[in-house]
C-alpha cells in the first residue's frame, strides 16, 4: 500500500468560494492508504509546492494527488515538483476541482460532494500508479514550414538562420502570398513589395531554405521529432532549371483568356504564365485547365518559341518523401466570397469591388498600372464608398462571427492614399466601430480624418443600388439618425477574411486541433500562443487567427524559436504512458499490431517459462520509442494482455468504482 | 457416409505409416452411434475407433491451437465450414500452418441427437440419413424423421460444401443441406419490443451455469489466459463479492469474438443448458455486414477484420443506440 | 404592467434577442419606412434594451412597420428587430383590448389596388 | 405521506485529453454549467475506452455512460475514434438486442474548441437518464442466484 497525500487547492476563491475544502480534506484523509491531506490557497505557487515538497520527505508519501485546476494547466508543474523531491514523477494525479466543479457548480453542497467523488477517483488510481522513466527519441533536424507566405517566410528565414534546413511548401508556383499583391502597408505606407520581396530573395538564396513551389503536402506520419512528409509536386509543364523566366512563351501563347488570378480577376492571362514580375522561383507555368495543347493536343508554340527548352508537356505529379523534426503551419487567409451580399451589388455591378481588388487597381505592376479608374467603363470616380465589416462580425451563415482585425486599418490607408493621390475624390467610410488597437494605429485613423477629409459615418449599408447611371449607397448615419443615400462612382467592400480552405485538410494531416472557424487552435490561448497541442506543430501567422504583417511576422519569429529550441535538442524525452504487453498473456494474435497507427508493435519469437512451461511463443512486443499512448491496441486486445501505462485497465476501473460508489 | 469413413481411415493410415503426420486429429467412435468425441490418433493401430458418422458435427479446428509450439505434425478432419475456423485461427497466428495437413472432407449436415430423443426415442443403435430422411434403429424397432428437423443447429444455416483451404479433400462431392435464412431469428428478436428482448434473454440466459464450454469450445477463444481470468484485467471476479463476470460474460464474449467469429455454432451445439448463444455472435456478424459491408470471417486468410479497421464515414454510435442501427 | 414585465413580455413574445445587438445599424440602414417612422428600427433594439418600452408602445411607429422583415434578413446578429416591433403590437391591441379592426370594417377601408402581401400585413398590425 | 426521493442519477463521462476534456476544461472556464452528476473520467483517446469499462460502470452503480472523443478525422493519434466509433457502435448494438435501454451509453464528439456542446451534451444526456431512472436490467439479464 501506498502513502498518499492529498493536497486540495483554493485556487484563491476559484474553488473555495463553491467547494468546501475542509470537507474534501476531511473525506480525503479517510480514504484508503492516505497518510496526509492538506489544503493551500495557491498550490502551484513556490509556497505551495514546497509544501508538498516537504509532505513528501516528512510523510515518506509515495504517492500525490493535488486536487486544482485542470490537468491540462499543472499536471507537469507538479509532476516536475514531485521529482524535486524526489518521487517519481508518474506518482502524481490530478483531481479537476476547478474547471469541472467549482466553476460549473454554483450550489456548494453539490460541488462539494461532485469534488469529493473525483478526489477520490485520484486516490483510487493513483494507488494503482507505478513510477515510469521516460524514454528518449530522436530529433531530425530539419523543419517544414506549410505556405510561403510572408508568415511562412519569416519562421523560415529565422529557422534557417539558426543554422538548420528549413523546406517551404507552398501551393502556388510562386512565394510570397496575400502580401505579395498588396500596394502599401499601414500606418507607415511604405510599399509592401519593398518589404516583401527582398525576404523571398533572401529565403529563395538561403543556403538552408529549400522552396518547394506548386506543390502540397499530402500526408504527415510520425510525431515530434521524426515526422516523415509525403509532398505532391504539381506538374508544372515547365523545367524550373531550365526556365530562365525570359517570357516569351507568355508573348506568344495564343490563349490569352484565362483571369488574371493575381490580379483577383481584374485582367487576364496566357495560358503559360508567370504570376508576376518578382515572382520566385521566376519560372513558367502552366494552366492545364486552359492549355490548348493539354486539352487539345493541339498548338504547343510554348515549346517551339522557348530557347532554353523548358517547357515539358510530359512532366507528371511527382512526390518528395522527407523526415522533419518540426512542421509550422502558415496556410495564411483569403477574403471571403462576398457575392452572397446581394444587397450590395458585388455581382451586379463592376464598380462594387473588394479592397483585395482596390489594392490590384492601385498597385503600379496591378493591371491599371497602379491608375486608380472604374472597373466599368475606365473613366475616372468622383465618390468613392468604403462599406466595412462586410461579412465580419456576422453570425449568419453567410459571414463570419468574429471580427477580422485588420480592415479598419486597410480601409483607413485605401481612403488615405486615394485623398492623397486625387484630393478630387470624395471618400466616404460606413463603419460599425473602428478598431484601431496598435502602435500608431489610432492616429494613423485621425489623421485620415482630420489632415485627409475623410467622411467616417458610424452606420451599416442597408443596400447598394444603380441609378442615372450613378450607383446609389443607402445606409444609417447613426450619430444623425438619419437614414442616408450617397451617390458613388465606386462601392468598396472590406470583406472578411477567413482561414485559407487548405487549412482544415492540413490541421487534420497534423492531427492539430482547429476551431469552429477553421484556425487552428493554439496549445495556451495565453501562455503557449505559437504551438499546436500537438507536440512539434507550430502555428505562424493568419491561420491562428486575424493578424496584420507586423503580428504575423512576430508571430513567425515566436514559431521560428520554439522550432529552433525543438531542433537544437539531440534527444527528446519521450511519453513513458506508453502501451506494454504482457508476456505471459499474449496469444500473438495481432489485433494490437494492425491497429497500431504508429507501427509501434512488432512480433517476436521468444522463449518463454509459462509457470515450469518453457516455450518459443509469438510475443507482441511494443517499441516505447514509436508508441504515442494512445492505447487502441488495449482495448483490441481481448485477453488484455495489453494494457497502456498510466492509463492501466485496473486504474481506469479503480476510477469507475470510486466515482460511481453510491 | 460408410464408404467416406473408410476412404478418410486408409487415408489417415497412408498419412501415419508414410511418417507425413505425426498425429490424425479426428473423431473416435464413443459408447454410442451419437456419441463420437475428438480425439488424437497417432498410432495406424487406433485408426480403427475412427469414426466419421452424422453426429461429428464437432468443429476440430480449435485443437490445433495446442499443438503450435509443438514441433510434431498433424492432420486434421475439417468439414466444409470448420475450413473458416481454420483460416481465422491462420490469420491470428494461433496455428501454425506448417505444421498442419489440412484434410477437407465432405458433410451432408449433422444431427442433433437431443432433437432425436425430444421426438421420444431412445435406445438407439444405429443411424443412416439420406439427404432428406434419416432412418433411425433402436432397439424398440425403427423410425423415420425428416432430416431438417433433426440437424443441428449451425447445418440448418449451412453455408455450403467449400472448403476455403485444404491440403487435401476427400469426399467433398456430398451434397450439404439447402440453408434456411440464417438471421431469421436474430430479425425476429430485433422485431420485437425491448421489454420482450430482455425477457427473452433474461429467460435464457439466467440457466447459464457459467461452464465455459461455450469459451473452450470456440475457435475464436483461443487467448491464452482468457480475459475474466486475467488478474491485471480489472474484470476478473471469481469468487468474489463482484458479479460482474457473470452478469457480464456474454456481452464481453460476444464482443471479443465479433468480426473474427465464423457463425460455426459451437458455443449452441456444446451449451448443456441449450442457451442459444450463436445468436449473439449472430447478430454481430449481421450488424457488421449491414453495418461495414459484407463480411464473412475466414474467408480468406490474413485479412484485417471490420473492428481493426474503419471508414470514414462510418455509422454512428448515436444512431445506433437512436435508431437501432437503421442506417 | 411593470416597466421590466413588459420588457421581458415584448422579449417573450418576440423570440428576438436584443441583447445581441452591436449597433451598427443595419436594420434602419435597410429599413423602406426609415423616414415614416419617429422611432427607427435600431432604437427599437435599443430602447428594449434599456427599458423605454413605454415610449415605444406610446409610438405610433409601430404602424409604419411594413412587416417586410428586411431588417430581420440583414441583421448580422440575428437580432430580428420586426419581431420586437411585432411583439409591441401585440401589446398595443392586448392593452387596448380590441383589434383595430373589425371584419365588418375591412370592406369600407380596402383598397383593391393594394399588394397581397401589404394586405396581410396590414392584418398582422391590427388585429391579433 | 411518503416522501418521494428525487432521482439522481450516476454519469460517467469518458473524455478524450485532447478534445473533449479540453473541451469540458472550456465549459468550466466559460462557467456554462451542466449536472453535477456527470463525472469525467480522462482517457488518452476515446479509442482507450474499452467496453468493459462501460459495463464495469454499470455494474457499480452508474445509470448512463457516454464517451466523448475528438470528431472523427481529428483524432490526435489519427485513428482513435474510428476504432471507437465502431466498437461503441456494436457494444450499444449488442445492449439493445439484449434489452436494455440503448439510451444508457452514447458517444459525442466535441472538440477542444465547444465548450459550449460538451455542455448541452451533458445536459441533454443527463435528463434522458433522468427519464431512463435507475440502471437495473444490466444487473439483472442473468437472474441472480
Amino acid at each position: 500500500m501506498l502513502n498518499i497525500g492529498v493536497f486540495v487547492c483554493w485556487c484563491g476563491s476559484n474553488i473555495a468560494a463553491t467547494v468546501d475544502i475542509d470537507q474534501v480534506v476531511a473525506a480525503a484523509k479517510i480514504q484508503p492508504g492516505v497518510v496526509f491531506a492538506t489544503d493551500y490557497q495557491y498550490m502551484c505557487s513556490e509556497a505551495g509546492q514546497k509544501i508538498m515538497r516537504n509532505a513528501v520527505l516528512e510523510h515518506k508519501l509515495d504517492g500525490v494527488v493535488i486536487c486544482a485546476c485542470s490537468p491540462r494547466m499543472h499536471e507537469a508543474t507538479f509532476r516536475k515538483n514531485a521529482e524535486k523531491s524526489g518521487l517519481n514523477p508518474f506518482m502524481v494525479e490530478i483531481a479537476n476541482i476547478r474547471e469541472h466543479v467549482s466553476w460549473i457548480h454554483k450550489d456548494k453542497a453539490v460541488g462539494t460532494v461532485k469534488a469529493i467523488a473525483l478526489v477520490n477517483a485520484a486516490i483510487a488510481k493513483v494507488s494503482l500508479n507505478a513510477p515510469l522513466i521516460s524514454g528518449e527519441s530522436s530529433v531530425t533536424k530539419r523543419a517544414l514550414v506549410i505556405g510561403g507566405g510572408i508568415a511562412g517566410l519569416q519562421t523560415a528565414l529565422d529557422i534557417a538562420e539558426a543554422g538548420f534546413e528549413v523546406d517551404v511548401v507552398e501551393k502556388l508556383p510562386t512565394i510570397g502570398g496575400n502580401m505579395a499583391k498588396i500596394d502599401k502597408t499601414f500606418p507607415t505606407l511604405d510599399c509592401a513589395a519593398c518589404i516583401l520581396t527582398p525576404k523571398m530573395v533572401d529565403a529563395a538564396s538561403h543556403e538552408n531554405i529549400e522552396l518547394i513551389t506548386y506543390s502540397e503536402v499530402e500526408s504527415v506520419k510520425g510525431f515530434v521529432g521524426s515526422f516523415k512528409a509525403t509532398i505532391r509536386k504539381k506538374a508544372r509543364y515547365v523545367d524550373e532549371v531550365a526556365c530562365t523566366g525570359c517570357g516569351v512563351c507568355m508573348a506568344k501563347c495564343p490563349s490569352k483568356k484565362s483571369l488574371n488570378e493575381f490580379n483577383c480577376g481584374l485582367n487576364n492571362r496566357p495560358s503559360v504564365y508567370i504570376p508576376f514580375a518578382q515572382a520566385i522561383p521566376n519560372v513558367a507555368v502552366i494552366d492545364p485547365q486552359s492549355c490548348i495543347k493539354l486539352t487539345r493536343d493541339k498548338c504547343g508554340l510554348c515549346q517551339t518559341v522557348c530557347e532554353a527548352k523548358a517547357i515539358d508537356f510530359t512532366q507528371k505529379d511527382e512526390l518528395i518523401e522527407r523526415e522533419y523534426g518540426a512542421i509550422v503551419v502558415a496556410t495564411g487567409f483569403q477574403p471571403i466570397k462576398v457575392d452572397k451580399f446581394d444587397e450590395l451589388g458585388y455581382s451586379q455591378n463592376k464598380d462594387v469591388i473588394t479592397s483585395l481588388e482596390l489594392e490590384r487597381l492601385m498597385n503600379a505592376a496591378g493591371p491599371t498600372g497602379g491608375k486608380l479608374q472604374k472597373v466599368s467603363d475606365g473613366s475616372h470616380p468622383h465618390d468613392i464608398v468604403f462599406i466595412q465589416c462586410v461579412g465580419s462580425r456576422d453570425c449568419t451563415a453567410r459571414g463570419k462571427n468574429y471580427c477580422s482585425k485588420i480592415c479598419c486599418m486597410y480601409t483607413t490607408k485605401h481612403a488615405m492614399l486615394i485623398r492623397d493621390k486625387y484630393p478630387d475624390i470624395n471618400v466616404t467610410v460606413f463603419y460599425i466601430d473602428i478598431r484601431t488597437a496598435g502602435k500608431n494605429y489610432d492616429e494613423f485613423y485621425r489623421r485620415a480624418a482630420e489632415d485627409y477629409g475623410v467622411t467616417y459615418i458610424k452606420g451599416q449599408v442597408g443596400k447598394v443600388y444603380e441609378e442615372d447611371g450613378f450607383l446609389v449607397v443607402q445606409g444609417s448615419d447613426l450619430i444623425s439618425n438619419e437614414q442616408i443615400k450617397i451617390k458613388a462612382d465606386m462601392v468598396v467592400l472590406a470583406a472578411a477574411i477567413e482561414a485559407d480552405p487548405s487549412a482544415k485538410k492540413v490541421a487534420s494531416m497534423l492531427t492539430a486541433s482547429i476551431d469552429t472557424n477553421n484556425f487552428l487552435t493554439e496549445a495556451h490561448a495565453k501562455l503557449r500562443p505559437v504551438e499546436s497541442p500537438t507536440a512539434g506543430i507550430f502555428l505562424s501567422g493568419v491561420c491562428q487567427g486575424p493578424k496584420d504583417i507586423p503580428e504575423t511576422v512576430a508571430q513567425a519569429g515566436a514559431a521560428a524559436s520554439k522550432v529552433i529550441g525543438l531542433l537544437v535538442k539531440n534527444k527528446l524525452v519521450t511519453n513513458p504512458c506508453v502501451a506494454i504487453a504482457d508476456e505471459m498473456l499474449c496469444s500473438g494474435c495481432s489485433n494490437c499490431f494492425n491497429i497500431c497507427p504508429y507501427g509501434a508493435i512488432g512480433y517476436e519469437e521468444k522463449l518463454v517459462n509459462d509457470h515450469g512451461i518453457r516455450e518459443t511463443r509469438r510475443l507482441a512486443v511494443v517499441n516505447p520509442a514509436l508508441c504515442q499512448g494512445c492505447g487502441a491496441c488495449s482495448v483490441a486486445c481481448p485477453s488484455g494482455a495489453m494494457d497502456l501505462l498510466g492509463f492501466t485497465n485496473k486504474q481506469i476501473m479503480a476510477e469507475v468504482d470510486a466515482i460511481c460508489k453510491k | 457416409m460408410q464408404g467416406l469413413e473408410k476412404k478418410i481411415k486408409d487415408r489417415a493410415s497412408e498419412l501415419l505409416q508414410s511418417g507425413a503426420v505425426d498425429g490424425i486429429i479426428g473423431w473416435e467412435k464413443g459408447q454410442f452411434e451419437y456419441d463420437p468425441t475428438p480425439a488424437v490418433f497417432t498410432k495406424e493401430t487406433g485408426l480403427d475407433n475412427l469414426c466419421y458418422n452424422n453426429f461429428c458435427g464437432a468443429n476440430l479446428s480449435k485443437y490445433l491451437v495446442g499443438k503450435i509450439t509443438s514441433d510434431k505434425k498433424f492432420a486434421v478432419l475439417l468439414k466444409p465450414c470448420d475450413t473458416y475456423s481454420m483460416n481465422q485461427l491462420i490469420t491470428e497466428h494461433r496455428v501454425n500452418r506448417s505444421n498442419i495437413y489440412i484434410i477437407g472432407i465432405g458433410c451432408n449436415g449433422h444431427l442433433n441427437v437431443e432433437k432425436i430423443k425430444a421426438q421420444g426415442i431412445s435406445g438407439i443403435t444405429a443411424v443412416s440419413a439420406s439427404d432428406d430422411h434419416v432412418n433411425i434403429s433402436t432397439i424398440y424397432g425403427d423410425s423415420k424423421l425428416a432430416k431438417k428437423e433433426i440437424l443441428l443447429g449451425k447445418c440448418e444455416v449451412c453455408r455450403g460444401n467449400v472448403h476455403v483451404i485444404f491440403d487435401e479433400l476427400i469426399g467433398e462431392e456430398l451434397q450439404t443441406p439447402k440453408p434456411d435464412d440464417r438471421f431469421e431469428m436474430v430479425a425476429k428478436l430485433e422485431a420485437m419490443t425491448a421489454e420482450e428482448r430482455f425477457k427473452f434473454w433474461q429467460g435464457e440466459l439466467s440457466r447459464c451455469i457459467r461452464c465455459n464450454a461455450c469459451r473452450n469450445a470456440c475457435p475464436a477463444c483461443t487467448c491464452r489466459v482468457c480475459v475474466f481470468d486475467n488478474g491485471r484485467s480489472g474484470i476478473e471476479a471469481k469468487a468474489n463479492a463482484s458479479e460482474f463476470e457473470e452478469q457480464m460474460f456474454h456481452i464481453i464474449r460476444a464482443f471479443h469474438v465479433a468480426a473474427r467469429c465464423t457463425d460455426c455454432g459451437e458455443c449452441s451445439r456444446v451449451c448443456p443448458e441449450n442457451i442459444p448463444l450463436h445468436l449473439l455472435n449472430r447478430k454481430y456478424v449481421k450488424d457488421i455486414n449491414e453495418f461495414y459491408g459484407d463480411y464473412q470471417a475466414g474467408d480468406i486468410a490474413e485479412q484485417r477484420n471490420p473492428l481493426v479497421n474503419f471508414g470514414d464515414d462510418d455509422i454512428e454510435p448515436t444512431t445506433v443506440s437512436d435508431k437501432g442501427g437503421q442506417k | 404592467m411593470h416597466k421590466n414585465n413588459l420588457k421581458e413580455e415584448i422579449i417573450r413574445i418576440s423570440g428576438a434577442s436584443p441583447n445581441k445587438c452591436m449597433k451598427c445599424g443595419k436594420c434602419s440602414a435597410t429599413c423602406p419606412s426609415f423616414n415614416e417612422m419617429e422611432i427607427a428600427p435600431h432604437m427599437f433594439v435599443d430602447m428594449v434594451i434599456k427599458g423605454r418600452v413605454e415610449q415605444l408602445v406610446m409610438s405610433d411607429a409601430t404602424n409604419h412597420c411594413l412587416s417586410c422583415f428586411a431588417c430581420v434578413e440583414r441583421c448580422p446578429r440575428g437580432v430580428e428587430p420586426a419581431h420586437i416591433i411585432e411583439a409591441i403590437r401585440v401589446i398595443k391591441l392586448r392593452q387596448s383590448g380590441a383589434p383595430q379592426i373589425t371584419p365588418a370594417q375591412i370592406a369600407s377601408v380596402i383598397d383593391t389596388e393594394i399588394p397581397q402581401q401589404a394586405l396581410v400585413s396590414a392584418f398582422r398590425k391590427f388585429r391579433k | 405521506m411518503q416522501e418521494v426521493k428525487e432521482f439522481k442519477p450516476n454519469i460517467v463521462a469518458f473524455c478524450c485529453n485532447w478534445c473533449s476534456y479540453a473541451g469540458a476544461d472550456l465549459a468550466g472556464s466559460s462557467r456554462l454549467s451542466y449536472p453535477a452528476e456527470v463525472k469525467i473520467i480522462r482517457v488518452p483517446c476515446s479509442g482507450r475506452v474499452n467496453p468493459m469499462f462501460i459495463l464495469k460502470a454499470f455494474e457499480k452503480g452508474a445509470d448512463g455512460v457516454i464517451i466523448c472523443g475528438c470528431h472523427p478525422g481529428d483524432c490526435h493519434y489519427n485513428t482513435g475514434n474510428f476504432y471507437a466509433r465502431r466498437r461503441m457502435a456494436l457494444l450499444y448494438s449488442m445492449l439493445d438486442f439484449m434489452g436494455i435501454e440503448k439510451g444508457r451509453t452514447r458517444v459525442e464528439w466535441v472538440s477542444a474548441a465547444e465548450g459550449a456542446k460538451f455542455a448541452n451534451v451533458m445536459n441533454k444526456f443527463t435528463s434522458d437518464i433522468i427519464e431512463l431512472g435507475e440502471c437495473v436490467k444490466l444487473g439483472d439479464i442473468r437472474c441472480k442466484d
